[in-house]
């Protein structure tokens, strides 16, 4: 048991810490003022992703026989709680989680070795932006319910269907896309994962703002034709795969909000510390006081289960990992909802204008609690797997 | 005892209920009942078509021009305009600068302003809060110095709801140094026309303008505005905060708010299962429900125990109004799931943009959640509503 | 609408402190203390609750052409409420809930006119302790599951089955049993109720105390024969009777829960106001203030649901009664744990001794959570009425 | 960073475990994890066993006769005695008195008590809290006069956990009167067998005796009692603060007690089924095993970032392991329904008298509700811990 990052790690988070920095001087902010958004400051998505892919970013969780994971940092979860908690303080809007976490896991799994190496060389030069599109309008409690269908006619498929917030996917270049090849839309067996080009014909995205800050999209599917190739894995069983890197995108949101709340306990307890009302700085009223306190337990414990999830989502045993990543999910977010109302409650009025950055936090933190999964969702998905795990110990 | 509403009172509510349903107009409460955006024109028509009726003031004494409306009917006609989706009444002339001018305002002021008021000619807003004085609100700066027959008016306000639509507003202001910090403030009615003032939004969180900064610069303001004796600006308002708070429990609007989560219930599913279906769900829906059962009550009670205006006891029905306000739509966040986190600003537009992202009723959805979070900050935070009673109630 | 008592109201509250006082100063303990318990003085419950009668208690709800409810004041929930405040205030343990309430509704309903005359004259003197058995060992949602057995055999009934927590039922003289006639666990109809004396051959009384300090019993059934006029009502439709019944007693206890708290709260502030530390008295310190005020808004919550429940739990139309008075049950068992906790934690070290008043409101406060339904079945109860209801007004 | 345990680490769990499975006498298994009462002769036992085995002190360092454990060894050792049903170690010698005899007494001191701790030959009791000083344990007034070589000591303390059992008794005492309160106190040990003591009882409101008043009426204690320097005591109590806190995350116990509120939930009925599949109580479960999780995780950060005793964090540790304890009692009582009320003290003895009262696992659990109760208020009440938290860690 050990919870000390490696040299490596280290400087890795100080690497990203500086470059954000770096950048908001020259944007002439705070780095955590949550002023990063490309659209506040007319800069390009693309240039800015180039940045961090030269930081070793974008394909900080591909192989190195990718020309990912360099420098003996990157390549596993650890790695990526380093990067997220940094992107969390500074309230980075990059698709990290999309691309460089979710992307380049499907993408490494792909059979078609060409492709891989295509793709996974763009991924980490900077050059590709990915998106997963696996939610559907019609919310489910499992977090798998396939509806899109794709439908095969002689050597080609033909998607429709529509999936819903799809985060980051309107920049993407590459959509994934979980489609039923067969069975009904609950059904484990039957889905399977389809590398779309953005461009396809047949693929409508509406993009629109998430409350954050980030960008979404709904994507429409109508008979959009792919070929057979364009099926990343075996056909109709690409749960497992999709649960991984779900998985991992969530294990990575649990790291981000550890980020997000480590800046906003700074900014709250520094108000607190300087606003005089009734003659004294707030911060002597002891009412806050264990309302700060409660931060700080919101951290600590948000902390402990992103190391959880972090360290337990490539497990070997698939159903240790999920149990682990969901309860983390279960345990964050409603830290996460906490933290950022209380957050707001202590600055007062103040914490209500677009002007102040604890509000861009405590909007980060609805993201992350929303994005991958719902409390409730993860609550089942923990609660289901328990029973699993019991009937298979008690067999 | 009796919890009936007596023959009259239902009498009255069917009066109301009538008038609402032919006069309300059908856009604005489309609007109210989507949660889009209002304009002033919104909020002005239908406080005009009120006014018409006299029902503007229908409970203020009848030696002002109101009509001596009981609490109960009030409770009922609160109730009633919020159910059918009528904008809240803009509180600050009707309910919070009136009562003061009533009891301390001159001759002059009761007839003019007050008149003004009951005719919905004028639209107020409130100046207490400065930067440097939020819940501190003793600590205010702005200053009044004396010259001839006017007041000369310099510094900040902030916070200061809709002053972007005001023509009026009545602000506290320093006229002198006294021993202690209560003393020497002064409670004026300004033009918001007069030179000297200008006004500065500020965006929130969701986006929105609802709220601004007011400079004063040497803004001259007759004495005959000044209420009331001057230096005694801060026991008028006290007088006025007691007001303020016993609307928001807001209880009309909330069970509106209640009735709009169990529609979202029936329209939203789960597996293809309605949400009210869900047992988590609807045992939250039911919870709030009761929650909001026993503030109704506890209004009730609270009106119906005193014709004067309701004390520290207010205070209770701000807290646990607004933690209902808060929960409802912390709830409809849950019930969303993944619709929680668009934010498209022109969903606030009638017409419903929104379209293409998820059900429409969430597309304002994320920008409430998000707003809401003011009500616990607002009228006094709720820290400082539970420091009046412990102080006040409970001898602390 | 009207929330004022009348004179005789506000006189009968006063008589009842003022009684509660007076035998407290013979006991020598303070009234509102929590020493009322019999055992603790060696006084006898029969001589207790004859006192009581005398003033009017037992009878309370008992129509004046029997002997109860005189000189103006009785014979409606209104006046149970200003009774049942009262009683919490000084923490009685006299049966004024199972007799007083439930016990004189039921008999009340009694067909056999003779009969019913007879037992509500002793009732109203003070003579006739009685309790209703109702719930079985093994829980139910709906507070209506009846497995104990009525065999019809000729002109006897014969009963079998297990009653628990029959709370005052180890005193009572009469025990009013719900058993089936016929039907199946959780049928509403094919419930009768049955008049036994506690003598009975084959009725046994497991007796015990509940953590307050009342006393309760499990009762077994083994062949108990009982004559065909035993019993109470229509056969088999009893079910609307005991849960009127035990509406109006949950009633009693939501106006009995804001007694206990008037009290309970009186004590904590006083402590509060007296207890130095640190140089000052410890309700200086703002987080103890705020956890008072919580305190308070508990009380004016649970106050406002003991009118609706007491003023609506006779209502004509039973599913409104029902849902107003499961609705307070919701709202004060939440109050009630809430507020025993916090009493407690605001007393400290001091709050957890037997020795302080402080613990013995606290455990009365439990007691009337979980009486007569748990705040889970109550919810349940009131969303399956609402749902009722929404059926018949969209029809 | 790696969240498994060691080969090494996994060896030692088996290694106790194996112990634990064949030592612990099945009797006072039993009685833990029925939650029966457990007698001054079921601690010594199992501590006597330990002792033998050299395990009462593995978390000592060697110098003392200790195994030197990890910190992650101690957390295995915990959970997995917890597990089984061990008794918890009583701390006050243990885990309180000692660490500060180890840093602050004397060479004799060392060998005496330290000895006799380590063999189990002493009960010790903390006397620290007096009925004017609970929370604010610097107001503390028991007096110790010196009177050649020996320290006269007259005075109360109250809240002592265990006093009816104890040999031995750690007392903060004022020696001086300084000018600040913290001044002028020391740290004396105290036979409980000296003339002049004497112990009162004190019932809590479960009925059962636990805690106790201790008078102390000039008795006489060899100044070679005192620890460290006199007057210094203020800086001893602060430094055995720190450990004591750490204990009181409770996981291994709270661990076994979530096990244990899965059984009954598989147990108990509602309606023919078994609560675990009533979705609502499956649910608190679920959470509250995840809250614990959360806590584990906390507590093994907080023990490997440090072989020092933790500082300020370890409130942290307290608040939410202490609100863990509470949650699952509170839980139990929920499941337990109308068998929450049945309070039969007999069913605190082995044996289940509180048979014929509902399922007999539910017998002891009113009782056990009410106690845990205390668990956020002694040890630094959970007020206390905040605001240790707020002022050492957040500066406020």
């Amino acid at each position: 048991m050990n919870f000390t990052l490696t040299e490596e790690q280290s400087l890795l988070g100080d690497a990203i810490d500086r470059f954000n920095a770096d950048r908001s001087r020259r944007r002439g902010v705070d780095a955590s003022e949550g002023r990063g958004r490309p659209e506040a400051t007319g800069e390009s998505m693309r240039a800015l992703w180039a940045g961090l892919a030269e930081l070793g970013l974008a394909g900080l969780l591909v192989p190195e026989t990718y020309g990912g994971s360099q420098a003996g940092v990157g390549g596993s979860m650890a790695d990526v709680m380093v990067m997220m908690q940094a992107a969390g303080r500074a309230l980075m809007v990059e698709p990290l989680v999309a691309t460089a976490v979710i992307g380049a896991t499907l993408l490494e799994a792909d059979t078609d070795l060409t492709r891989r190496a295509q793709y996974l060389d763009r991924l980490v030069g900077g050059d590709l932006l990915v998106a997963l599109a696996h939610a559907e309008p019609d919310a489910s409690a499992s977090m798998f319910r396939v509806t899109t269908r794709a439908q095969a006619q002689g050597d080609v498929y033909v998607l429709d269907g529509r999936k819903s917030v799809v985060l980051d996917g309107g920049d993407a270049d590459l959509l994934l896309v979980s489609a039923r090849v067969s069975g009904s839309a609950d059904e484990a067996h039957g889905v399977s994962l389809f590398v779309i080009d953005a461009s396809a014909p047949g693929v409508v995205r509406r993009d629109y703002a998430t409350l954050d800050g980030h960008r979404a999209c709904e994507l429409m599917l109508d008979a959009v034709r792919l070929p057979a190739s364009a099926m990343l894995g075996a056909p109709g069983e690409a749960r497992a795969l999709i649960e991984h890197a779900l998985d991992r995108g969530s294990a990575a949101l649990c790291a981000e909000a550890v980020g997000v709340m480590e800046t906003l306990l700074a900014h709250t307890t520094e108000y607190l510390r300087t606003r005089q009302q009734f003659g004294q700085v707030i911060g002597r009223f002891q009412v806050l006081q264990h309302k700060a306190v409660d931060l700080l337990v919101h951290l600590e414990q948000s902390r402990s289960m992103a190391y959880l999830a972090c360290l337990r989502a490539d497990a070997p045993d698939r159903d240790e990992a999920a149990r682990a990543v969901s309860a983390a999910r279960v345990s964050m977010a409603r830290s996460a909802r906490a933290f950022a109302q209380t957050a707001i409650q202590l600055h007062g009025g103040i914490g209500m204008t677009d002007e102040l950055p604890a509000s861009h936090h405590a909007r980060r933190l609805s993201l992350i609690e929303f994005w991958l999964g719902t409390r409730e969702q993860h609550l089942d998905r923990y609660m289901a797997l328990a029973a699993r795990d019991e009937a298979t110990s008690s067999a | 005892m009796d919890l009936e509403y007596s023959a009259d009172e239902m009498a009255f509510r069917e009066i109301v209920r009538t008038f609402v349903r032919a006069e309300l107009p059908a856009d604005i409460a489309g609007r109210v009942l989507d949660h889009r955006r209002l304009s002033r024109d919104d909020h002005v028509r239908w406080q005009d078509i009120l006014a018409r009726k006299g029902w503007l003031t229908g409970h203020w004494p009848r030696r002002f021009g109101g009509l001596d409306w009981t609490p109960v009917q009030c409770h009922l006609f609160d109730e009633e305009t919020a159910a059918a989706g009528a904008p809240r009444l803009i509180p600050f002339g009707l309910n919070m600068v009136a009562p003061v001018i009533m009891a301390f305002g001159s001759p002059w002021q009761q007839s003019h302003y007050l008149e003004r008021i009951r005719q919905n000619l004028d639209w107020w807003c409130q100046g207490y809060s400065e930067p440097g004085s939020g819940s501190d609100l003793a600590s205010l700066r702005t200053s009044a110095v004396r010259d001839g027959d006017h007041y000369v008016v310099s510094g900040q306000k902030t916070w200061t709801t809709y002053a972007q639509h005001a023509d009026m507003i009545f602000c506290l202001v320093r006229t002198a140094q006294g021993a202690r910090r209560q003393e020497g403030i002064s409670f004026l009615l300004i033009d918001m026309h007069s030179p000297g003032i200008t006004v500065r939004p500020i965006i929130l969180l969701d986006g929105e303008h609802e709220v601004n900064e007011v400079f004063f610069d040497a803004v001259r303001v007759p004495v005959e505005n000044r209420v009331g004796e001057e230096g005694r600006g801060w026991t008028y308002a006290k007088y006025l905060l007691g007001h303020e708070r016993t609307n928001i429990a807001g209880v009309g609007a909330s069970k509106r708010e209640v009735r709009s989560l169990r529609e979202l219930a029936e329209q939203l599913r789960r597996d293809g299962q309605p949400l009210a279906r869900v047992e988590s769900i609807a045992r939250r829906i039911a919870e709030i429900e009761i929650d909001l059962m026993a503030l109704e009550m506890t209004v009730l009670r609270v009106l119906s125990a005193r014709t004067e205006a309701p004390g520290p006891e207010a205070s209770i029905l701000k807290l646990r109004g607004t933690e209902i306000q808060q929960a409802i739509t912390e709830l409809a966040m849950d019930m969303a799931g993944q619709f929680a986190l668009p934010f498209v600003p022109q969903a606030f537009e009638s017409g419903g943009v929104g379209e293409g992202v998820g059900p429409s009723a969430l597309a304002p959805l994320a920008a409430r959640y998000l707003n809401m979070r003011k009500v616990s900050i607002y009228g006094g935070s709720n820290e400082i509503q539970k420091n009046i009673i412990a102080q006040t109630i409970l001898g602390l």
